[in-house]
């Protein structure tokens, strides 16, 4: 049994920086930590590899309390975000340090090596020193070296997010097949909510202090528990509108200021919103969640408003349409495809039954 | 979220009563170890002269009490008479001479010649040879130094006397080694001999010194002696400084060239301090005074150093660098 | 600055160069030629600056004693054995000091290490000669000199090993560590090798002081043991200073010390980059 | 303001044991007041291409005019440019406010209006609040937007920006984004941009010159590269997710020539334009190549009818990425990726069918890998 358990986990210097963060990650487990640089979790994943010591807290592997032992004698491997090659030795000497470590004998490295470096792609690299090689094959050799070392926990500190977007996507996929992932904890630590989305098992959202929310990719994306985890988790971020309830006749609608913009309130939402502080409220509606409509398009179920477009960018895969409704700033996702003027009108349809809800203090999901 | 707003939250009782503590992670003693050995041997080199030193110094030792073992106990005798003695203030004004214009010419010296090599010579071949070239006197020692000099100077026969001679500069052979000039001879000695330390030490820095911030000033429009006073010579700042107390720490107990040279003279009137205890203990035996001597000149440049790195430690801080 | 003082300054400053590349070549051209000259052309009233006759000869004479040679092979012995007792055991506290400043006794102890390189050469001289007379090695030995230029040697590379150390990444050893390495085994893997043109530049400075010493040598040995320095002095016929014969035989001794540094110039440069801000 | 022209320009690196050849012939006109990215993978030469145009590196042979006036012998400060440069190449001593001034401090304007200016340029990149810390001290995105707020700062004839984002956070990025494109509106200045990302280039630039092996492939708007690569690097190196490759054979039987893969029973349909091309360029192998969006999971939506056919394959990933699904489909030996909306629920192991628009087939040949139709 490998898991790993971290309990009541805390570090801090000039502030608190983990704060009484408890995570179990179950063998065979893919765990994603997300959240923006300068969080913490760089500082997570170090406490566990040990390279940082706890004010308070225990690390356990499998039955193993690690958190006293030094690094070099802790079943853990670890790459880094700056990867940390050795700069004199060739890449196959990289790839073998652990074995070196071990004292394995020379055949049984090579072999190893061979097939590590093979799966990852760079077998044809191996006699070559990291300054001589690319930042993928750079980021691929630093996953070699923490591949081969056979450890009970996996660390990986945004291993791919620095790379070309090809790249991205392949080594996506090498991790999502990689075996050895599979059999042990895996803790990954990314900015990148895609990455995060697209290859945990499961998926903490760190905030101030520690984990804030804790779920698979659908949990977090779909039901966030707060502001915080809606704001993080998606590109171009979530609209995010202070606002109000107001009764207007039978039904409950979301009013924004005094500008025009508004739209009522689904009747499933509008049950669970009743009774409370309604009178400052965030509404959080994704980006896909407003369609630009075309010419004549009418949009069943959604809620229509007007608005002129405020700019246009194409970003990857789609294109982003910020627009004024109102008086207040929607951005909206649509197809690569179209294109658009500065202020030209357009009408938006919401789907009204996918926005959240926030409390404007705390922040709090008032859905859930 | 900012830090202001963090500090509002409430502070968890963990980070309160969390302990400052470095980041180990090594076991305790390996630290302990890895500096263990190293201050073991030098601490068994140095505590036998250092107790010694301190107890004669509160003795009447000389080189016949010594050997019959009946020196005796004569309190700050030797300090009082050390500090009161003309002798040792001369001393003290000579080695603030030294200090000026030997040390800290030198470390100018070595700043202006590094940087006009590396930006004034731009092949590189020739800077490599003209380097070369200037490093040469360090490999000298500095008796031999002395020797040189002194036979350079020798104010007969001298090459520099015959030298000046004919190129009209003087019309008589310069007295190099009469009272008031012999300590001028010995400083020109001693920057001769040294001058190439800082200058391979700032040399080396400005070599790798980020040339991308160079291209970021050429961009910006600044060039020549603004990017010299603003750009290279900040960065550099820690690098001079290096260079100086690398110098300054041999200043204190520098002997050599005045051994050589003149023997402190003529009168007296090229001593330093640190020769004159040489003096005093080996050559007159005055072990006790010799004694006092040496842990004067210790406190001086111990307590000098010490606020040279602390003022250096802060420049540094400031910058964001230690 | 307009263009034309910027050139003017450019100028002035070409120029000083040459004129300290003058400087600091004359005593050495005249080292040169003395050392060919012969005894009594070194005497004239009006010295000459150029060798009437060559004498090619005193490169070897100043080996008609056999054991001049001795003295040469006696100061690098030392010099070397010093050089690697000072860098190991700098090497070893510098690092402590780079990486666990709090563990590894703080800035005093740095301090304490560094201050020994101050102590005025008499209160070393005199005990030592003292210390050493009672110990088995005696004074007159390779040992006694190894051991007492660690004195100044060792702070040195103590303190300059702490800044090579502290520029190097911390993260390689980091990574080391979580391969599986002690930090003995991380050091020796991955620290050492980033540090080495630090460490090269250490040594050759540490091999010249060592090398041309010549206070404690001229104290403390002279019959088993003799190091070149205090040979020189010794070419005198009766109260006549041989001139030509100690700039021969100083000549001979610089030969080391400068291919050394020809040699390693590169990890010099390189080396010497105290604490610079790298790009 | 300045419309710089390079002509026939070629950099050589020579050192003792071998020469590399960094860019060749290249040709780029970038219109007085156009921002224009440079893209490419690393090392294609659009750094050196780059460090050319400012002055930093000398020019191999070929020429760069700015305007009418050719520069290749003048400096960085009389051509008159700004840069902003990936490793930051920030002053280390300087603090960021001193950083930030030390350019218009250089042409001695007062320390009034450097304040001034200072504080806009900081306030635009959110980085107000670090003006007084040293850029040590500072983590690697912030020191980015420091060292493009001190080409910012400046009024030069050309803003030339080396991978300024490279190290800003996926979030911060998106914003800053919108921000340069506004700042290039305001300003009306020419733009040199170079990105190894393509979503920075496409979506700042009003073109993209396309680089790779030291040679210019393609330079075209957003909508040139994306639908008409001119060869399989470029339709590959444009898009995200990565366009999918296949190998194909052309099939002349029938009167509606048919594409094979090789390795899969996949036919692609061309429209019958294309068809013409493909049976006159006489080649038996082509190379096909269709981006993820362009592949729709058949959910009966077939609402808006167009030529074009149907691909069959089983499901190998399912990649939940919030605002869309990406699928990893397999067909025998092949692997191609579709994208589908966040809702698609097909999982691992289903049977699906993908159409496509014949319009949107990218051929290309297999020999010299250009794009035939």
């Amino acid at each position: 049994m490998a898991r790993l358990q971290i309990e009541g986990l805390c570090k801090g210097w000039d502030f608190p920086v983990i704060d009484r963060l408890d995570l179990t990650v179950e063998e065979g487990e893919f765990f994603v930590v997300v959240g923006p640089s300068g969080i913490g979790k760089t500082t997570l994943l170090r406490l566990i590899a040990g390279l940082e010591s706890p004010n308070a807290g225990r690390i356990v592997i499998g039955d193993l309390d690690i958190t006293t032992l030094p690094p070099y004698q802790r079943p853990v491997a670890m790459t880094f975000e700056s990867y940390a090659l050795y700069p004199h030795l060739s890449v196959f000497e990289n790839i073998a340090s652990s074995l070196r470590a071990q004292r394995m004998d020379a055949a049984a490295i090579r072999t190893t090596v061979t097939e590590v470096a093979k799966l990852l792609r760079i077998e044809a690299l191996l006699d070559r020193r990291p300054g001589e090689i690319s930042g993928g094959q750079k980021q691929r050799t630093a996953l070699g070296r923490t591949l081969v070392a056979k450890p009970q926990t996996f660390l990986l500190d945004e291993p791919i997010s620095h790379l070309d977007a090809k790249i991205r996507h392949e080594l996506r996929q090498q991790l999502r097949s990689l075996e050895e992932l599979r059999q042990v904890a895996t803790l990954y630590v990314t900015h990148d909510y895609a990455e995060a989305l697209s290859l945990g098992d499961r998926i903490g959202v760190m905030g101030r202090g520690g984990l804030i929310q804790i779920g698979s990719a659908r949990d977090v994306f779909m039901r966030p528990r707060t502001l915080f985890v809606a704001e993080h988790l998606g590109q171009p971020a979530i609209n995010a509108v202070a606002a109000r309830l107001a009764d207007e006749g039978a039904d409950m609608y979301v009013r924004a200021g005094n500008s025009g913009f508004g739209f009522p309130v689904v009747a499933a939402h509008a049950a669970m919103l009743a009774g409370g502080d309604r009178a400052q409220i965030t509404v959080g509606i994704r980006p896909q969640h407003v369609k630009v409509l075309r010419n004549g398009e009418d949009a069943p179920g959604h809620h229509v408003i007007e608005g002129h477009v405020e700019i246009y960018e194409a970003l990857g895969a789609n294109g982003v349409v910020v627009t004024d409704a109102g008086g207040v700033n929607l951005t909206a996702l649509t197809s690569l495809d179209r294109d658009f003027e500065h202020r030209q009108p357009v009408r938006l349809a919401l789907q009204t039954d996918a926005v959240f809800y926030f409390d404007s203090e705390t922040g709090s999901n008032l859905l859930l | 979220m900012s830090i202001a707003e963090m500090s509002n939250a409430e502070t968890p009782d963990w980070f309160v009563h969390k302990k400052t503590s470095d980041n180990l992670i090594v076991a305790r003693w390996v630290p302990i170890a890895l500096v263990g050995l190293p201050v073991l041997v030098l601490f068994a080199i140095v505590i036998y002269p250092t107790i010694w030193m301190f107890y004669h110094s509160f003795q009447d030792t000389n080189m016949m009490r010594l050997f019959q073992g009946n020196w005796s106990f004569v309190g700050f005798d030797n300090f009082a008479a050390v500090l009161s003695s003309e002798r040792f203030g001369d001393s003290i004004v000579h080695l603030a001479q030294y200090l000026l214009f030997g040390c800290v010419l030198q470390v100018i010296l070595g700043t202006v010649l590094a940087l006009s090599l590396y930006e004034l010579v731009h092949k590189e071949w020739l800077r490599v040879l003209l380097l070369i070239a200037m490093v040469l006197p360090m490999m000298l020692p500095p008796s031999i130094v002395g020797v040189l000099w002194k036979f350079l100077l020798t104010p007969s026969n001298g090459a520099i006397n015959q030298a000046l001679l004919n190129l009209g500069l003087i019309r008589e052979p310069v007295e190099w080694f009469n009272a008031g000039v012999s300590l001028w001879s010995i400083i020109i000695a001693d920057v001769w001999n040294w001058t190439a330390l800082p200058l391979l030490i700032i040399y080396s820095g400005r070599v790798s010194l980020p040339p991308a911030v160079y291209e970021a000033a050429r961009v910006d429009g600044a060039k020549g002696w603004l990017v010299m006073r603003r750009i290279t010579l900040p960065m550099l700042k820690e690098v001079i400084a290096i260079a100086f107390i690398v110098r300054f720490m041999d200043a204190f107990k520098f002997v050599d060239l005045v051994y050589v040279m003149t023997s402190g003279g003529p009168a007296q009137s090229s001593e330093l301090p640190a020769y004159i205890a040489f003096q005093r203990g080996i050559r007159e035996f005055a072990i006790g005074e010799a004694a006092a001597y040496a842990i004067i000149i210790f406190a001086i440049s111990a307590v000098l150093i010490t606020l040279f790195l602390k003022y250096l430690k802060k420049v540094l801080k400031a910058q964001g660098i230690a | 600055m307009s263009e034309r003082s910027a050139r003017l300054v450019r100028t002035l400053l070409l120029i000083f160069l040459g004129l300290w590349l003058l400087l600091t070549l004359f005593p050495l051209y005249w080292q040169f030629i003395t050392a060919f000259k012969s005894a009594a052309e070194t005497n004239r009233t009006i010295p000459t600056f150029w060798p009437e006759v060559w004498n090619f000869g005193n490169l070897t004479a100043v080996f008609a004693d056999p054991s001049n040679f001795g003295a040469l092979v006696d100061s690098f012995i030392i010099a070397t054995g010093n050089t690697v007792a000072s860098l190991v055991l700098g090497s070893l506290a510098g690092y402590a000091f780079a990486r666990f400043p709090h563990q590894a006794g703080g800035e005093n102890l740095a301090f304490w290490i560094l201050s020994n390189r101050m102590f005025p050469p008499v209160a070393i001289l005199v005990p030592m000669f003292f210390l050493f007379d009672a110990m088995p090695w005696g004074t007159d030995s390779y040992l006694s000199l190894i051991i007492l230029y660690l004195v100044f040697n060792m702070p040195l590379a103590t303190w300059l090993m702490m800044v090579f150390f502290r520029d190097a990444p911390r993260e390689l050893e980091e990574a080391a560590y979580l391969d599986g390495y002690s930090p003995l085994r991380a050091f020796v893997k991955v620290t050492l090798p980033l540090v080495l043109p630090g460490m090269i530049s250490v040594a050759m400075l540490c091999w010249i002081f060592a090398w041309n010493e010549y206070l404690f040598a001229n104290l403390f040995v002279g019959t088993n043991v003799r190091t070149f320095t205090i040979v020189i002095p010794t070419f005198t016929l009766g109260s006549q200073t041989l001139w030509n014969l100690q700039m021969a035989f100083s000549l001979i001794a610089m030969v080391p010390p400068v291919a050394l540094f020809i040699l390693l110039r590169r990890y010099m440069v390189r080396g010497l980059s105290l604490g610079v801000v790298k790009g | 303001m300045a419309r710089i022209r390079l002509t026939q320009v070629n950099k050589i690196y020579r050192s003792r044991e071998h020469a590399v050849h960094a860019v060749k012939d290249l040709d780029l006109t970038v219109e007085d007041g156009e921002f224009v990215a440079i893209l490419g993978p690393s090392g294609c030469g659009k750094t050196s291409t780059l460090r050319m145009i400012v002055g930093l590196e000398e020019i191999t042979s070929g020429d760069v005019f700015f305007d009418d006036q050719r520069v290749n012998d003048l400096d960085p400060q009389a051509r008159n440019v700004a840069m902003a440069f990936e490793t930051y190449a920030l002053y280390p001593n300087f603090t960021i406010e001193e950083n930030l001034s030390f350019p218009l401090e250089v042409r001695g304007i007062p320390v009034d209006e450097r304040r001034k200016k200072v504080r806009d340029v900081a306030a635009l990149l959110r980085i107000e609040d670090i003006l007084d810390q040293r850029p040590m001290a500072l983590s690697g995105g912030q020191q980015q937007r420091v060292s493009l707020g001190r080409a910012l700062i400046r009024d030069p004839a050309v803003f030339i920006l080396d991978e300024v984002m490279s190290h800003i956070d996926a979030h911060l990025k998106f914003q800053m984004l919108f921000e340069l494109k506004r700042i290039h509106r305001e300003l009306g200045k020419t733009m040199i941009y170079v990105t190894h990302d393509q979503v920075e280039a496409l979506a700042l630039a009003d073109r993209v010159a396309v680089m790779s092996n030291a040679t210019l492939q393609q330079v075209g708007t957003r909508n040139q590269l994306y639908h008409e690569p001119v060869n399989v690097f470029v339709a590959d190196f444009i898009g995200e997710p990565p366009t999918n490759f296949f190998a194909t054979e052309l099939d002349p039987a029938g009167d509606q020539p048919v594409l094979r893969a090789k390795e899969a029973p996949l036919t692609f349909a061309v429209s019958a334009e294309h068809g013409r091309r493909l049976r006159e360029s006489g080649r038996r192998d082509f190379v096909v190549g269709l981006r993820p969006q362009n592949l729709r999971l058949d959910d009966a939506d077939a609402s808006e009818e167009q030529a074009g056919g149907t691909l069959t394959a089983e499901v190998a990933v399912n990649e939940y990425v919030g605002e869309r699904t990406i699928l990893t489909l397999t067909a025998d030996g092949c692997r191609f990726r579709a994208q589908a909306h966040a809702e698609t629920a097909v999982g691992q192991g289903e049977k699906v069918y993908l159409r496509y628009a014949s319009s949107d087939v990218m051929v290309f040949d297999a020999e010299t890998e250009a794009l035939v139709a």
